[in-house]
């Protein structure tokens, strides 16, 4: 179980509010040579913990992603930048047009409505149309034809056209 | 050889076999769902591809997913672990024509075997002992009462298609015979989509012992004794062990030999089980065969040295098995507890939940064969097997002494997080499983008799 | 290696306020139902961990204490209240008198000096003296005659005399 | 058999034997210093006792203590582990004078084998191999001389109070023998005040080879086959493995019996092993005697499928010896690492810390001895051992492949941890290593080589 479960509703704002504390903390120990420190009494405990110097961290710049999920999915990593991205259905074979020397169901800058076909991931002879989730400007593709794609990989990124 | 091996599993099973290909010098490929991300074959394999959500149908059981993350590696073969789509005859055409070797027997064999009725009539004709009773479907209650008749009550009227226990009764007088028929019948079609069923003389308190081979695709098949599974709960076995102590030398080389040849016989290849329930007057009875690596033959590895995966994966690709028969001693016994995220208390619920703490025992002649580490999360998704203790000793009650000790220093605790171990241990204590007279309905009686005591005590 | 040592003087204070901020978050975590919470960021993380609704944690009251030591010794447990153990020296049997039929070296009640000999801990026939670490009235005796002691046991109490 | 056993010793071999006693349906005690108070030997046995503070002087070596614990809790017998007590008779004569049995040889059989030249003597006249040169001390430069003339240079001059190394010098050239010969006189007098010393021929890369035996109380005496422990550093021994590919089945035959035989000679019972010399042409020479458990006897155990702590605990109870010679017999490889806190890259210091993870490796034929869990701290008060791993396999090349592969899953990590994992693994994948001709100088010239790699590539 991801430690978020373990919260429930009506702890959601105290929560928020340590949240808020604990970047306090961050900020205040950034220059300090600690590395490890923690405390306890009763039955709770507070422990912070910093890479050596220069040692980028796990979720390092994800503060939200980073702060329990095990597995935290390509969308949820996103989340905490204003690009939405276009996964992968399923392991298969990127195709950015519906046959070879077609013109491309896409490119970079183009503004696509929520639906539309972007790309097609094929998986034994199947051709997977891969559909936008919501509107926006595809501000960048990730794959190119015959790229192999893993369930849930970024294969293009949309940006919010300010609505 | 293979040069790259792609693991179509999970768990503990999935971890075995990477373990395995690197002793062997092969590379290892780990598929897994998003709920795996952080398991142990992902860290330990050389490489690993996302393939789908937690649901199974999604990622583990997706053949396109599978197959495409095969090509995606370059890997030459794929091994199908247990369960999943280990015995899935379609799944292993679908592997040979897009070129992959599938581990495992060929899928015309495996859909024989998979085939309860074709099974036991290929084996029975091949020498294998079968229960009295048809091969056949049975398909009037005429021809049903006629067998009973002649067999004698009680007799057990089993769906074709069944499996697990379901799709089976069990007739105790001739009265309700016709009735039963009929039930048993509607439920197979119901369930099974196949309203087949045979009739056999029903055991009431057999032991369940299964003999492990494995044969090449050059005629040679070897076997690896037997183990006795009697120790289950509704069909899902708790403990294993290796040999079982009701054979003599004289029946267990029988069935060995009966075993190995009834598997040639239709051309298999590859690592095999075949169950069989011996009765108290020592007659073993053929009732179905497994295509695939077992949960519990690790306890067939520690009395004969040796590695049966290895031996399956040899084999896949083309080589003669790397022992031969007289090769096969076995020593001393062996010992499997299946540790689930279950809780004995609660009608053995699967637990979830993440593990704060995971210390698996050491020292002398104790194997843990586990994908768990601490911090590792226990998903409701999958079956709860999180752990398999198993021993080793020079004869059974030392190796039951060893196996106690082994769980008296098992330390695994989390948040919600139950395990089998305690079960495990009351049973390791109790007199009647000591003295070795283990039939498949001790588990039954055992919990039964804990029942009483504890409204008697409390 | 206890997670004080990595401290060093130039942030001895820092670590103080982090402290202080730490017992605040304690306090407004009773009574939520919240058992875990993590947040990561960069290379720092923040881990709050409360023990289940009655369960006592290890330390519990002894902030100091149990923030770091693994195996805190009598003499550090006792530091949380105004006794003061006298401690078995070494493992052996606890002889309140010199010898069988004697009067007691002390008796509860008795005032002591630093250095008196309060009690005999015998071990393969030695008989080792035990002292007072300090002056104070005995206000309890937790052994008899007899009694096997372990390394460092308590075997009396003595109460500070308010010098 | 005995009530109850109260273990004087910590760390790894503490764990091992309390598990023994708990498989055996003995009562364990555990002793610790205040730095051990959350060892895994404190958790796992039945009761454990604080003896002292961290300095072993004042708690493991502190015999008042120790007995003053077996005497609080009613042990009847106390087991000494390796190092700290385990070789030290007065302290055997203490248990037997209070009344516990000291689970060892007896005080004055200890005496004759701590004392080399006597062992040597003793063993000579039982028929075991040693190296030409002297059994008794050499009292003048001209009899050293005399005796250089006589066997060839080099020749080495031992301490006889000497050990671990320390007090030895080796003799290349006649004119500076005199020399060496006073200087080593002055150092033996001045490390172990005892000035003696004797001369053997010194061989420059020889195989260290040992045979393991237990002797019971009734004149039974069994060997265990042998073990090869060449790869070693300064006298440290880092891989072992069983058996030894430099012995023939004869040559292991002869030795074990001889070791066998000496061993009865000097009325020695318990677990002992004897040290010898290989040199390339096959000859074998007698080096010394541990009068104690080592710490790589489950290599032995491995390729025996014997319980070696059992049989000295069996044995020691004054049971005979529960195998008999014939029953012995050896099978496939078995390999051990020992797994240090030290860094290998800063000439091997020790580390101490406490381990945020510690994940042993699992899987078929892989056995962990540690005293090691998530959380534990590594003390600097006690030896760097903190894990031994022990792999078997058919054979040694499939041996390497297990340990490279369980090596690869071992992980460690601490602020301030390194361990010897990383230099085990380079070792493993050494050609050299790998054909099995490692003499006892290949670490030093292993090391070199690296280093000089690291200039050329650095």
């Amino acid at each position: 179980m991801s430690e978020s479960e373990t919260s429930t509703n009506p702890d959601q704002e105290f929560i928020r509010s340590v949240w808020e504390e604990a970047r306090d903390l961050i900020k205040r120990l950034e220059g300090s040579t600690v590395q490890r420190f923690s405390v306890e009494a009763g039955g709770t405990k507070i422990e912070i913990e910093r890479a050596a110097a220069g040692a980028s961290a796990p979720g390092a710049g994800q503060p939200v992603a980073a702060a329990s999920m095990p597995a935290a999915t390509a969308e949820e990593i996103a989340a905490s930048d204003d690009r939405h991205p276009i996964l992968a259905p399923l392991v298969g074979t990127f195709y950015g047009a519906s046959q070879p020397g077609a013109k491309p169901f896409v490119e970079e800058g183009d503004f696509v409505d929520e639906g539309q076909t972007v790309a097609i991931v094929e998986a034994m002879k199947l051709m997977n149309h891969v559909k936008a989730g919501r509107s926006g400007r595809v501000s960048e593709i990730l794959c190119k034809d015959g790229d192999w794609v893993e369930f849930e990989q970024p294969i293009m990124y949309l940006e919010a056209t300010g609505e | 050889m293979f040069e790259k091996v792609l693991i179509a599993n999970r768990g503990e099973i999935a971890l075995r076999v990477a373990r395995a290909c690197r002793e062997l010098g092969i590379k290892s490929v780990a598929v897994y769902s998003t709920a795996d991300a952080e398991s142990a074959v992902v860290r330990f394999a050389d490489e690993a591809v996302q393939i789908g959500p937690p649901a199974a149908g999604r990622s583990y059981l997706h053949i396109p997913s599978i197959i495409g993350a095969a090509q995606k590696t370059g890997a030459d073969a794929i091994h199908p672990g247990y369960g999943f789509l280990s015995e899935d005859p379609y799944f292993a055409e679908i592997c040979t024509n897009e070129g992959i070797t599938f581990i495992g027997p060929k899928p015309d064999v495996m859909e024989k075997v998979a085939d309860k009725a074709t099974a036991r009539d290929l084996m029975s004709k091949a020498g294998l002992p079968l229960l009295p009773g048809t091969v056949d479907p049975v398909n009037t209650v005429d021809e049903a009462r006629d067998i009973a008749d002649e067999i004698g009550l009680p007799v057990i009227i089993k769906a074709v298609a069944g499996g697990g226990g379901r799709g089976m009764t069990v007739v105790w007088n001739r009265e309700e015979l016709a009735s039963q028929y009929r039930s048993t019948r509607a439920t197979a079609q119901a369930v099974f989509k196949d309203s087949a069923v045979y009739v056999e003389r029903y055991l009431q308190a057999p032991y369940h012992t299964e003999v492990q081979l494995v044969c090449d695709e050059h005629g040679g098949g070897v076997y690896f004794g037997e183990r006795d599974c009697s120790v289950q709960r509704r069909h899902q076995k708790l403990i294993e062990e290796a040999p079982s102590v009701h054979l003599t030398p004289e029946m267990r080389t029988d069935i060995g030999e009966k075993a190995v040849n009834g598997a040639l016989s239709i051309g298999y290849t590859g690592a095999g089980t075949m169950e069989f329930l011996l009765d108290q007057d020592g007659n073993l009875a053929f009732m179905e065969m497994n295509a695939r690596i077992q949960v519990e033959h690790p306890v067939s590895e520690m009395i004969t040295d040796c590695d049966l995966i290895q031996e399956q994966i040899r084999v896949a690709a083309g080589e003669q098995l790397s022992v031969t028969q007289d090769a096969v001693e076995l020593k001393g016994h062996a010992l499997e507890c299946r540790i689930n995220a279950e809780d004995p208390d609660n009608n053995f619920a699967p637990t979830a939940g993440r593990l704060e703490t995971y210390v698996p025992p050491g020292g002398p002649w104790t194997r843990v064969d586990s994908h768990c580490y601490p911090g590792w999360t226990v998903s409701p998704f999958y079956d709860s097997l999180i752990a398999k203790l198993i021993v080793w000793a020079p004869d059974r009650e030392r190796a039951i002494n060893r196996m106690q000790r082994a769980l008296s220093e098992f330390e695994i605790s989390g948040r919600g997080v139950k395990t089998t171990i305690p079960f495990h241990q009351r049973i390791l204590a109790n007199a009647q499983f000591r003295s070795g007279d283990v039939t498949t309905d001790f588990v039954e009686q055992f919990m039964a008799e804990e029942k009483q005591l504890a409204a008697a005590t409390g």
